[in-house]
């Protein structure tokens, strides 16, 4: 497990699965300012049954500046009370966690929107790449990435 | 010295995870790193062959392909991410 | 504890907690098709130290009938794998949670949005009423709606 | 005979959570059931002085002003909701 510092912020990379849970009360405890939390999984589908698992590479060390630079971002443009990303490398089976983004503030609307953009630029930014392990045996390509997501991180 | 690392399909074609080499003085921008690459071999030629997809990070920062390189000692090139 | 049959949803109205994880989870049980999941979850906030507890008053029966009304507005709306909204009654102290909305869907954006959509429906459709209960021992006055949550709701 | 039912605000101004009466004939429409009921009294001129932001449910369904009473029997009388 490896963590980068940025105040306000947990961000870590890790291969273990996470527990989202602890991590959520990681945010609340000690106290009652927090009006509103949304919290996103991402999860590894099953694609119909094709799948085995999904390998995971990541650049080490970029992975966490990418993401805490995201997370500062967010921090700056919302009055964010908790913001947590935790995202998985490694061999991750269908039905398994990948990525988990948290996101805490007085009012919903700040949580949500914060949310929404942590995911939308952890898909583009950060130093992530799939790929397939099916139950065949072979090893997929390497998942190619979406317009959509370019899209979608456009948004903001 | 610089170390070049590669991720994903990009290692694969090249390979290998990372290399250290002198860079050629006259490579100063990280498109021209790109052409450069692709004159070091059929391996090479292969993996930069189509270099407008391919992502560059600086010292762990992303970089344009108009971006300078400066004196970055680590330079990455991989595919666009599909994390999250 | 009341429920409301919406196929595809889960609606529940009640006066006591509600456990994030056991929702969480009864929505991806045996299933590997999910591959985002959105959780928000509204707390009691405790005003600056001015709050002992919100009362949250509700018109039980139409509670449940509304939140299924609007689940299945998002169930038609989104393609979505699972669908959870749990709403509190009754005195409720800071720090405590008031409402659970879960979306799941195969893609993160359709969880996002119906989760949203949930929150600002549920907030201008569902009949609650919150009132303060101070500190100080006095009864606050009822709290008014804002403009703000209708103009949320208005976006969908 | 109809059950009126009051929540928040309006029920403490009305003083009760419900009663069940007879509503006239010529009260057919949800406006004319609010005018109504500042006609009843006191306690409801005042409970019903601002009927404009006062909602209405028709049998546990949302209903505007200009909505027909129908053969509703249960009709609820409350603020704006201010629950998530």
């Amino acid at each position: 497990m490896q963590g980068r510092s940025v105040p306000g912020a947990t961000i870590r990379i890790q291969r273990d699965p996470f527990d989202v849970p602890a991590e959520t009360a990681r945010v609340t405890a000690g106290r009652a300012d927090i009006g509103g939390i949304v919290a996103f999984t991402g999860l590894c589908r099953d694609e119909g049954g094709r799948l085995r698992a999904l390998e995971l590479e990541h650049y080490p060390g970029m992975a966490e500046d990418e993401i805490g630079r995201v997370a500062q971002t967010a921090l700056a443009r919302w009055p964010l009370l908790g913001l947590t990303a935790i995202h998985r490398f490694g061999m991750i089976a269908p039905g398994e966690d990948i990525v988990l983004v948290i996101a805490a503030s007085a009012h919903r609307r700040a949580a949500f929107e914060a949310a929404d953009f942590m995911m939308d630029y952890l898909k583009t930014r950060a130093p992530f790449w799939k790929r397939e392990h099916l139950i065949d045996g072979t090893t997929g390509a390497w998942v190619e990435s979406k317009a959509e997501d370019d899209a979608a991180a456009a948004r903001w | 010295m610089t170390k070049l690392v590669y991720f994903a399909w990009v290692r694969e074609r090249v390979g290998k995870p990372d290399e250290t080499i002198d860079l050629p003085d006259s490579v100063t921008t990280v498109a021209a790193l790109l052409d450069w690459q692709k004159t070091r071999g059929e391996v090479y030629a292969h993996a930069f062959e189509h270099a407008s997809v391919i992502r560059v990070a600086l010292d762990k920062t992303h970089a344009g392909h108009d971006a300078a390189l400066g004196d970055a000692r680590e330079i990455a090139f991989f595919p666009p991410m599909t994390g999250g």
